[in-house]
């Protein structure tokens, strides 16, 4: 079942295109990891694909409600406990118990304590119990791995893996090894948006300009 | 919506004083002014309405950049643009829980702070009714300005200066509607205008400042 | 040549200077900071053209 | 051929560089005759004096600061609605102009009201509310300044100046409401009725009028093309960063 499909999709930053005719699919139960080096756009696509900003041109199509984005940062309020970080997210997407997640991403023990007194890898677990709480389908992730140590980084693979099983999908852009090698992989250097003097895309100020 | 609302008041108990940060400024401000002016009760009573108006404005200032800048560098404000709640609700429910923070203590506290101000016993209840009329529209345009330099490093100074301006017509009749209400003259004009500028403020404002938070996560 | 404003000279003669003075700071400013904006412009198109 | 042709940048480099000469030729033609005709050939008016002659210079700065607000208003409204670049730096440049414009109307102020109120400085409804104008302007400005990405300062300053339209407006209501004032009511559209403007001012102050505008319209052409060309150079910078 086909999740995502993005057509022809060029993104800006700051005015100007950074990526340009970037078409691709994701289907249910797989994952798609962005790569690129750093300043590509990873970000700007992510943002763009969770509608933070509109897109410069092409059409990114998917069945409503069923993204989950997940920016560099976990959005964590850290004199909040586990729990009741977890119950915030869950009362505004509107999905019932916390416990599963808890329970799936080893929170139980931890569950009473402030946000601000765990380690940088249980805060990743709560980032990727957030993400389940959603009951979303289809997580985009911006480096998700980042800042996290290697059995950290193991523990993660399995959680998106669980959930590709479970029948989700997953997108991520990372510029290092998350060491899920099911996973297909895209790179975007091809796609960087070339000046207009050699027919790229222009942005909407050159455009005006002319 | 109800969820957001909880989760701020409790961010704010827990950042250490919500409640009590506002009333303390307030209570300088209250303490300072007879330092400035003197200490002659005539004086102080004739310029209660428009120290204590001006010590709510002062207040309320004070923590306005804090209203999404916390949500904004934690990655919150992200994440709630892309929930499913609408982010004219996210910013109405700020607006609202900024106002219990701040606004409704002082609304509770006026008569105290009126007292040390020798305010005019007949002033009491209008200065409690004019605070609590006009102190929501301060939140809400509050909310704007915090709104509108939401991404800047040192958007302080800045807010103030886009802010102010937006309180003169609450400041002006809020202040207004105590002086008359005081010297029971027709208060008619001023409370109708306090009421109606902070129920369009609330019913308007809203968009706007989502329209900025939009623009500024882009 | 000066016309005869008697005791108000001095009230006429501010406002006309407090009107020509800022006119004229503004006028200068605008025209100074657009020449060098243009030759901003100019200079960066100039390196590029050569670099590329 | 339509209108927005001309908010294209390039039709309005070309349309600006060749309209400015003839504008700024006819303003220094207007402002000339009509401050020279003000100053030194209008006679004395009977409860003025010969500080009448300071309408020459007060009115029109007045007017123009309350108008270029307005056209903020509107090219703001165009910027937000159709997304015209052109549309969005012209607020931008009108900006200043009307804050000066501002200036000089409350300068102007200060020195007649001190012959004639006896004080430099009244809290009257006119001049409280001119006062708030300029907060309005220097709040607008500082945003302009504030934010790097210009796009994002285009919204969120016409967004400001949309609300901030608003609340000037509100803020008139108010003071007038506050204060009742000394200063007298407009004269300029009082044409017709009882107390009208005498012709002999009247003809100098349109001329003068025409000037202000004039030259707020060649400050606008020039400041607008440096607006354009600025944002130019920051997209070259960026791209030569990026490549």
């Amino acid at each position: 079942m086909e999740m995502l499909r993005v057509d022809n999709l060029a993104v800006t930053r700051g005015g100007l295109p950074v990526l340009e005719g970037l078409s691709f699919t994701l289907e249910a139960g797989h994952a798609l990891v962005l790569r690129g080096p750093n300043g590509i756009g990873k970000t700007t696509l992510l943002r763009t694909l969770a509608g933070l900003q509109p897109p410069l041109a092409g059409t990114i199509s998917m069945p409503p409600e069923t993204m989950a984005y997940a920016a560099h940062s976990d959005g964590l309020k850290s004199t909040l406990s586990v729990a009741e970080n977890l119950q915030f997210w869950a009362s505004v997407y509107g999905t019932g118990s916390i416990e599963p997640a808890l329970e799936r991403m080893n929170l139980r023990q931890l569950s009473e304590r402030a946000a601000m007194s765990l380690s940088a890898g249980q805060k990743r677990r709560l980032g990727l119990a957030r993400l389940l709480v959603t009951g979303r389908p289809v997580w985009v992730l911006d480096e998700p791995t980042v800042s996290l140590d290697a059995a950290s980084v193991v523990l993660f693979g399995e959680a998106v893996r669980a959930h590709l099983a479970a029948g989700g999908a997953a997108l991520m852009a990372t510029h290092i090894d998350l060491g899920l090698h099911e996973a297909r992989v895209l790179d975007l250097a091809p796609f960087k948006a070339r000046p207009p003097e050699e027919g790229g895309i222009k942005g909407s100020f050159d455009e005006a300009f002319a | 919506m109800i969820a957001l609302l909880l989760r701020d008041l409790r961010l704010a108990v827990r950042a250490g004083g919500g409640f009590g940060l506002g009333l303390a400024f307030f209570l300088i401000v209250v303490t300072l002014v007879p330092f400035g002016v003197g200490p002659e009760g005539q004086i102080l009573g004739r310029i209660a309405p428009g120290i204590l108006w001006l010590g709510a404005l002062l207040a309320c200032l004070l923590s306005l950049d804090r209203i999404f800048a916390l949500d904004f560098e934690d990655g919150s404000l992200d994440l709630l643009a892309t929930a499913p709640v609408p982010l004219e609700g996210v910013v109405t429910i700020k607006a609202l829980a900024h106002w219990i923070t701040t606004g409704l203590p002082l609304v509770v506290a006026a008569p105290v702070f009126g007292l040390l101000m020798h305010l005019e016993s007949t002033a009491y209840f209008w200065m409690i009714l004019a605070l609590a009329l006009g102190t929501p529209a301060l939140s809400v345009l509050g909310t704007f300005g915090a709104a509108l330099t939401v991404g800047l490093k040192r958007g302080g100074l800045l807010l103030s200066l886009l802010v102010l301006p937006l309180y003169v017509p609450t400041l002006i009749f809020g202040a207004e509607l105590v002086r008359r209400g005081a010297q029971n003259m027709d208060t008619n004009v001023p409370l109708l205008m306090l009421a109606g500028i902070t129920a369009a403020v609330i019913a308007v404002v809203p968009f706007a400042s989502a329209a900025a938070i939009r623009v500024n996560l882009r | 040549m000066m016309p005869e404003l008697g005791k108000y000279a001095l009230t006429v003669v501010l406002s006309y200077i407090g009107t020509l003075g800022p006119l004229a700071v503004l006028t200068i400013w605008t025209l100074w900071r657009g020449a060098k904006v243009k030759a901003a412009l100019a200079a960066q198109e100039e390196r590029m053209k050569k670099n590329g | 051929m339509s209108i927005w042709e001309y908010a294209n940048p390039v039709k309005f480099m070309k349309t600006s560089s060749w309209a400015l000469p003839w504008v700024s030729v006819a303003t220094v033609i207007s402002l000339a005759v009509g401050l020279i005709w003000g100053f030194f050939f209008t006679t004395e008016a009977m409860n003025f004096g010969s500080t009448v002659k300071v309408l020459f210079v007060h009115v029109p700065s007045a007017m123009m600061a309350i108008n270029i607000w307005v056209m903020m208003l509107v090219t703001s409204l165009i910027w937000l609605i159709r997304r015209h670049h052109v549309s969005a730096l012209a607020a931008k440049a009108a900006a200043p102009i009307g804050a000066v414009m501002t200036i000089i109307a409350l300068v102007t102020g200060a020195v007649w009201g001190q012959p004639m109120w006896g004080t430099w400085w009244e809290w009257d409804p006119r001049l409280t509310s001119f006062l708030i104008l300029f907060l309005f302007y220097l709040g607008y400005m500082a945003l302009w300044g504030a934010i790097e990405n210009p796009d994002t300062a285009a919204d969120l300053t016409g967004v400001l100046c949309l609300v901030g339209s608003v609340f000037a407006l509100l803020s008139r209501y108010a003071v007038k409401f506050w204060n009742q004032g000394l200063h007298q009511d407009s004269t300029i559209l009082k044409v017709g009725e009882k107390d009208p403007l005498d012709p002999s001012y009247y003809i100098p102050l349109v001329i003068c009028i025409v000037g202000f505008v004039l030259l707020f319209v060649t400050l606008l052409l020039l400041r607008t093309r440096t607006e354009i060309r600025l944002r130019r150079l920051k997209a070259l910078e960026q791209r030569e960063r990026m490549a």
